[in-house]
């Protein structure tokens, strides 16, 4: 494992709140084993807008005490079997929410706003669930317009997986844009890439418009295939086959456990 | 000789025909029913209007280009007509569980998670409950949780809901005043004390319920070709099953 | 004048709001004329977060009921002269904003949410004027924290130039993503580029990142150098010295109606 | 021998310590002279740190890539440090005004209007109030007004606020406890009693205040090389100003 990844993890103290983001959107997979040798725990994971792979190892590898998501899967492999295991003993905490008022959270954080309005979830057990929603009258209705506030989601760490930056930290997303509101809500970003160029992607204005500015980057470190077993787009597609011996060895803790310790030299 | 129709493509059919008159659809990233009707759909309306559809995940079929946001906003501002939504539970009055059973936080068997239908069930217009699995565990009564809920009180702002309820089984319809599902019609092959039998909520039906209509032979040429052919590229596990289906009813040389 | 900006002008009716970009950001200026031509008046214009040559243009023509902007000037060519005598005729309403008052209007229209909060304004007397926002005490907060509430604004259509659009509709706008935040939140979206191309700019990631998609985009039409005398990012600068023409020509009624006859071919 | 500092070159540099420990500063697009002295203090402290310096409506000074709305985004996150406002009027509580005078909303002057002032100036820690002309028109004792104001009661969210007001004249820090204006120092060939008269609001001042410092040598001579140079791309009828004045300025030979 490249010791820069390993200086990356380390930012990761226990009891922080981390932005991931969702399985099609680059997810620095090459970031998990470092942040498990890292070892900081008590974390508050919050997925954009929901979780998988990285999610359910991190899980499985106990340093998650809360999980903030729309929904934890390994889609075409079935349930997420850490996450789903650790709900029913009870050992995380839960925020079951709906993708857009992740997206708002991130948004309000983002404007340096204290929240957005949104649409919807009125009359749902996920507002029921969540005290730290509130639900007001509409001030521009004529009354008994009940909407739903969502406060700003401000991570401490945003860590995501693109496919180049460039020496000046800029860093492209294409129009994964989901990325660039990870990074604008959080106090750091940590990014992995398939490769850095030496050209600045902000002196053209076709990449410049797909890029994140070093402005909003702390740290970036080169990781190719970083993603993997997911895909990356536009670079290599997901490897559903190992994602599905996943899914089928972590169904117990020591299958997890199995896992992660064959998988060691592969993925470092 | 034209192969009778497969039950899948009776669904497909069936998605399609629930889609007359859409201009945008959206379908999950795993959900090749709803994408298979929604092509057939964009392929029959083609001479007259652009159905556009969005496929969440996939490269070819993802105009958007604002993030995994932009879906949710584009329902928000109305740009969006129909979508597709399942449910570990789905009950009579159209609430549907993702979520999980046996309590909740700590849940004896937990889902993946609400995903975007707290928002979606709100406001698109016309959302189509799709399950295969239709029993008793899955349409129940009550849902153990409700990830979003089939109707809302007045003054809720709310232009989007159930309109129709798709299974294995059967078509049903949903009333939004009453409120309840309305069987609509049974596949062919299911009766409708099967179909009693596998509900575990109550709803409103004919004595003697007319059948699901079947495609006619063009509509199921466009389905085993063109259709087939564009679903591979998204979801090539389900059309390569679905040729083998072909395959194993073609009647013996 | 071509037909087809002449049959887009005529999407305009009267008392419509009308969203037009800040000066920088791709002003079609070879709208303008057609949209005088087309005569619909009682507009409500909404600038994006500014104003300057068009919106004094449109105001001067006797087409503009209201304008809602952060601000309406003519840059280095000084004060927008129409607007400010039609400000101190009382002859046009003002809904004087701040630039990201604006923006969270636009955002809230994008969301389908009836507003956005946002820090600021509190004590300002543009907070004063506005009775359409509103004070309330945030409910995150242990209360006397008083946040300003922004409704969504909802453009009947947006008007802006761009650099290019393919023949399936799409259009290039590539880091100035104002005028997709301008397109999600109009109902109708009105495109004038300096060129059409063939290829599909959303097959490729590159210029993807930078599109926004046909599905927001109601009509386009090539104007080449339709931001003139405006500038257009990587294509061609502004032309301060005829803006400065315009500046001292527009100070009465009558210097504006000649120079606007005067400029007729040119514009055409 | 070296041209004695012009006028603008003491702003310039009062403007550059002025942003001593910033990290990133944005600047209008019409503000040359902050842009200057943005430009000499990230010279003077690259080799230690790197000053970002975002100039609106530029292409070379702009690596924000989410349209126009991105600067304020930025500043409701933190990650704006210094911002330069201007105003038609300024009063001694900080107040600025950049909307008219004499009525609203049909005021006898119309100025263009308060563009992003009444949200920069709650979130930049350091704003900077930056007018040239000091006269009792601009200096006011209370603005008519207020596009954002100088102060806000206990309880208003706000991290941000004035710092200082440099004029042609004087250099003044602001202190939000009192609040009021304190001078700070005077340029050089303005006497106390001339910026009384200017002055329409009253402010704390020593006897004898000092004079506002002027630039050394080297100072003076990256400003007329690099930081003139870099100036040039953006501002050119304003480096073409300054380099008439400053041959108009040099001694005849």
């Amino acid at each position: 494992m490249p010791g820069d990844l390993r200086a990356m993890a380390s930012c990761v103290r226990p009891g922080m709140r981390i932005a991931l983001p969702v399985d099609y959107a680059g997810v620095s997979m090459a970031m998990t084993r470092p942040l498990i040798e890292n070892g900081a725990g008590d974390l508050h994971l919050v997925c954009v807008p929901t979780g998988g792979l990285q999610v359910d190892q991190l899980i499985g590898a106990g340093l998650v005490a809360m999980v903030e998501t729309s929904a934890v899967s390994l889609g075409e492999a079935g349930g997420a079997p850490r996450f789903n295991q650790a709900v029913k003993d009870g050992t995380i905490r839960l925020r079951d929410a709906t993708c857009p008022a992740i997206h708002a959270g991130l948004m309000a954080a983002q404007k340096g706003s204290p929240f957005l309005s949104i649409r919807g979830l009125i009359g749902s057990d996920l507002l029921r669930h969540r005290d730290d929603w509130r639900v007001i009258d509409n001030p521009f209705g004529a009354g008994g317009d009940p909407v739903v506030l969502i406060p700003a989601i401000t991570p401490d760490i945003a860590i995501f997986h693109a496919p180049l930056a460039d020496r000046f930290g800029n860093v492209w997303i294409g129009r994964r844009r989901e990325l660039a509101a990870m990074a604008y809500a959080s106090a750091l970003t940590l990014v992995t890439v398939e490769r850095i160029v030496r050209r600045n992607l902000l002196s053209d204005e076709t990449t410049a418009a797909g890029t994140l500015p070093a402005l909003y980057v702390a740290e970036i470190a080169e990781a190719p295939r970083g993603a993997w077993p997911y895909g990356l787009w536009g670079e290599y597609a997901t490897d559903t086959a190992e994602i599905m011996r996943y899914a089928s060895a972590a169904r117990s803790a020591e299958g997890f456990a199995g896992y992660m310790a064959a998988r060691a030299g592969v993925q470092a | 000789m034209i192969l009778a129709p497969l039950p899948r493509e009776v669904l497909i059919w069936t998605i399609a025909r629930l889609l007359e008159g859409v201009r945008h659809v959206a379908v999950g990233a795993a959900s090749p029913m709803p994408a298979a009707g929604s092509m057939l759909r964009r392929a029959l309306d083609e001479s007259r209007t652009e159905l556009r559809l969005s496929i969440l995940g996939s490269v070819a079929n993802n105009f958007f280009t604002n993030g995994s946001t932009e879906l949710f906003d584009c329902a928000g501002q109305g740009r969006l007509d129909a979508f597709f939504l399942g449910g570990g539970q789905i009950d009579g009055e159209a609430n549907v569980n993702l979520v999980g059973v046996g309590g909740y936080p700590q849940s004896r068997v937990r889902w993946p998670g609400s995903f975007g239908s707290a928002y979606l069930y709100f406001t698109v217009p016309r959302v189509i409950l799709f399950r295969e699995e239709h029993t008793p565990r899955v349409m129940v009564e009550k849902v153990d949780f409700i990830s979003a809920p089939g109707t809302s009180p007045a003054g809720v702002h709310r232009p989007g809901g159930p309109a129709a309820l798709l299974t294995s089984k059967a078509l049903f319809r949903f009333d939004r005043d009453r409120p309840g599902f309305t069987l609509e019609s049974l596949h062919p092959g299911c009766g409708l004390a099967d179909l009693l039998a596998a509900t575990g909520f109550a709803f409103q039906h004919d004595d003697d319920p007319p059948v699901t209509p079947a495609p006619d032979g063009a509509t199921l040429a466009l389905l085993r070709g063109r259709v087939l052919d564009e679903l591979e590229e998204t979801y090539p596990a389900f059309a390569a099953d679905w040729r083998r289906d072909l395959a194993a009813a073609q009647p013996a040389a």
